[in-house]
């Protein structure tokens, strides 16, 4: 019946901050093998559109849907199906990168650490894995959070700013990901202020205030 | 089928009922508590046991009673809030809580007055007085997280949550301090509210509780014409809400 | 390839003791400002130690439960402020379960301590060692009572500032029945009466609070994560 | 009469007070609730007139 039923949906999304209506009704529709680039001045309610769809903001009104289904009805499933890099990389200072990626992957799906080791070589910071957080880089901790992502082996991806910090081999780095991401037939959501020089296809979604 | 609930709990229903009712519930609880005052001061007989100091009783008890009121009316428009998402019932919480604990501290200041003459002491760890005070400390907790947050929203559904836990605390609270108050005193509290008090007595008593009750009623209207206006500022009907 | 339950409880736990052991002083905080306090008592009082026995329950429980209080701040908060929190919340395991795990863990590095170190606060204020394993079953479970009720209101105070006066301004009042039915058992187990009364009320609360307080803390999550 | 009902049996300054202290409470909740009340209309009243200005 509803032949748009694949991949993650939403609609006429409403948010207030106090008396701010920070998100007026803004619409996509996401499919498998697509990327939604978010871009937008400061302040145009990017970071809160990517939590509305992760699920941890509730919007006043509007919908947000996966497979046809509201991603409050079906959060278990959703959550399993999801990979989220919030601003912050989300890293414990006093666990090592290896563990860090243990205890968040390892509540999605069972991990080796093997895995995780793998994960890290691929973004990079194989070498920092014995390390506690609280020692590596902001560019490191990034490219951890990335590794966090790959390894959750998830179909949706919101990634918020995953260039930041990063120097231009990283920058490049993540654009491999995503690209690599998607021709696997996953879709993601991603902000960011640059461009994200892709050959896969990229929606955009511009906010304004 | 639910389609009532929700007009009865629209802001520009829920404003202009309130607005309505004020003036009359003003007036009712002025009539109830004049009779109550003159009736219970002057024409009451004196206690046998307590003489003229009874007297306090006519706003003490009605002041306490009215505190859990508006606690349990605080705590279950809060409940459906949180259930129902329903913007009213913060707004009615949120008027509710400044009134209920100006209820419990008069409930404890009055009490204190009363117990100097009966007990020679302003305070005694009186199992109502102490659970009395104790809901005065939660009326302050969930005022004060409601102001701590930023955003009224977030503010309102954490307030809500706390007086619904409240709520469920109050009769733990109570039961445990009367137990606790068994172990160390013996009954030489003078019992107050004992059933068999003659009509002449107990007539203003219940007159001033209703007065309270429906003071409450008015005072409430008021805060919430005003918490329904802090919350829906955008909307269009304010406009021809505040022209009036 | 799905994680069970239990197996998430166990890591999101495992995650917490971690934590926990690699900041030790964080660990000894509450203990010593346990001790503290109850040291504070005597001294200003300056009792004897049989006039001490009196008031060593009261005291004893007042300490515990400010101690445990401390803590109780940086339960969800450290999380939330690094994001991890967001993570757990999102990790497809019901949030239910990820407070279960941390208030779990919080009880065994704080509560259980508590309860471990306290026959030394006994011996201090004179409390006979007849009346040790009541007091220590007792704080035990006013402890992880407490722990509960503590969990609801570091939730609610998440991202607040100034939040740990909140906290306690939030969670003192609801702790009052703990405190009057702990220091009535502690009291009556050191002068021989029976304990049984106080000792089953202290048990019910315990088990109302752990069946309804993960509800209400994940309702409090839910409610400031967003 | 009038003595002795002020008096209140030497209750005076107990009852007095008490009632004093009820009727401030109870015109406490009416100041305050329309201070709040006003305060709340002013503030829609200024928000509506910024809103009207920013469409113009």
């Amino acid at each position: 019946m509803n032949f748009a039923s694949d991949g993650l949906e939403f609609e006429k999304v409403h948010v207030w901050r106090g008396d701010r209506h920070v998100l007026q009704g803004i619409s996509a529709h996401v499919r498998p093998r697509e990327l939604l680039h978010i871009s937008g001045a400061n302040g145009t309610g990017k970071t809160t559109l990517l939590r509305v769809v992760s699920g941890l903001l509730r919007p006043e009104q509007g919908s947000v849907t996966w497979l046809g289904q509201s991603i409050t009805s079906s959060r278990t499933e959703y959550q399993a199906a999801l990979a989220y890099a919030s601003h912050e990389p989300a890293l414990k200072s006093d666990l090592t990168a290896i563990e860090n990626l243990r205890f968040a992957v390892g509540l999605k799906r069972r991990v080796t650490p093997k895995d995780l080791l793998a994960a890290l070589d691929r973004t990079g910071v194989a070498a920092c894995a014995e390390l506690p957080a609280r020692v590596l880089s902001a560019g490191q901790r990034r490219r951890v959070s990335l590794a966090r992502v790959l390894a959750m082996r998830a179909s949706i991806w919101l990634l918020d700013e995953p260039h930041a910090n990063l120097d231009a081999a990283g920058s490049e780095l993540v654009s491999e990901l995503l690209q690599a991401h998607v021709q696997e037939g996953g879709l993601a959501l991603v902000v960011a202020h640059r461009d994200l020089a892709l050959s896969c296809p990229v929606r955009r979604l511009e906010l304004n205030s | 089928m639910w389609t009532w609930f929700y007009k009865l709990a629209s802001p520009p229903y829920v404003y202009g009922v309130a607005a309505a009712l004020r003036l009359w519930l003003f007036g009712a609880a002025a009539l109830a508590m004049g009779y109550g005052l003159i009736a219970g001061l002057a024409i009451a007989p004196p206690d046998y046991q307590q003489g003229e100091a009874f007297r306090m009783i006519y706003v003490h008890v009605p002041g306490a009673i009215l505190s859990l009121t508006v606690y349990t009316v605080m705590a279950a428009a809060s409940a459906v809030a949180l259930i129902w998402r329903i913007k009213v019932g913060h707004a009615v919480a949120a008027a509710s809580a400044p009134i209920g604990a100006s209820f419990a501290l008069l409930a404890l200041v009055t009490g204190s007055l009363w117990g100097k003459p009966m007990w020679g002491t302003y305070w005694a760890w009186d199992p109502r007085l102490t659970s009395e005070l104790i809901l005065l400390f939660l009326y302050v907790g969930v005022m004060s997280l409601r102001s701590a947050f930023e955003d009224p929203l977030r503010g309102d559904r954490a307030a809500a949550l706390l007086a619904v836990v409240g709520v469920v605390n109050v009769p733990i609270v109570h039961f445990s301090v009367v137990w606790w108050n068994s172990l160390h005193q013996g009954a030489t509290i003078v019992r107050i509210g004992a059933p068999k008090m003659p009509g002449s007595m107990l007539w203003p008593l219940l007159s001033m509780w209703l007065g309270f009750m429906l003071f409450f009623g008015a005072v409430l209207c008021m805060r919430l014409q005003a918490e329904v206006l802090n919350r829906e500022r955008q909307a269009s009907w304010v406009r021809e809400a505040i022209k009036s | 390839m799905t994680v069970g339950a239990w197996e998430a409880f166990l890591l999101v736990l495992h995650r917490e003791l971690c934590l926990s052991f690699r900041r030790p002083e964080q660990l000894f905080q509450p203990l010593v400002f346990f001790l503290i306090v109850t040291t504070l008592f005597p001294l200003g009082l300056s009792l004897q130690l049989s006039a001490l026995r009196d008031i060593a329950p009261g005291v004893l429980w007042v300490a515990a439960l400010l101690s445990s209080l401390l803590s109780l701040d940086s339960l969800f908060k450290s999380d939330a402020d690094d994001g991890t929190l967001e993570q757990l919340a999102l990790s497809g395991q019901g949030l239910t379960l990820i407070v279960v795990a941390k208030t779990g863990a919080h009880w065994l590095v704080t509560g259980l301590a508590l309860v471990i170190v306290s026959p030394i606060v006994a011996i201090a204020l004179g409390i006979p060692t007849s009346a040790f394993a009541i007091m220590m079953l007792s704080l035990a479970l006013g402890t992880l009572t407490l722990s509960w009720l503590g969990a609801i209101g570091a939730g609610l105070t998440i991202g607040l500032r100034r939040g740990n006066v909140l906290l306690s301004l939030i969670v003192l009042p609801l702790a009052t029945p703990l405190l009057i039915f702990g220091a009535a058992a502690t009291d009556r187990a050191i002068s021989g009466t029976s304990t049984a009364g106080a000792m089953y009320f202290l048990a019910a609360l315990c088990v109302f609070t752990c069946t309804l307080a993960p509800w209400a803390a994940t309702a409090a999550l839910r409610i400031t994560l967003e | 009469m009038t003595n002795e009902f002020w008096s209140m049996g030497g209750y005076a300054r107990y009852v007095w007070p008490c009632y004093g202290i009820a009727g401030a409470v109870l015109a406490w909740n009416l100041w305050a609730a329309g201070r709040y009340l006003a305060a709340a209309k002013l503030r829609a009243a200024r928000a509506l007139a910024m809103a009207s200005s920013e469409a113009r």
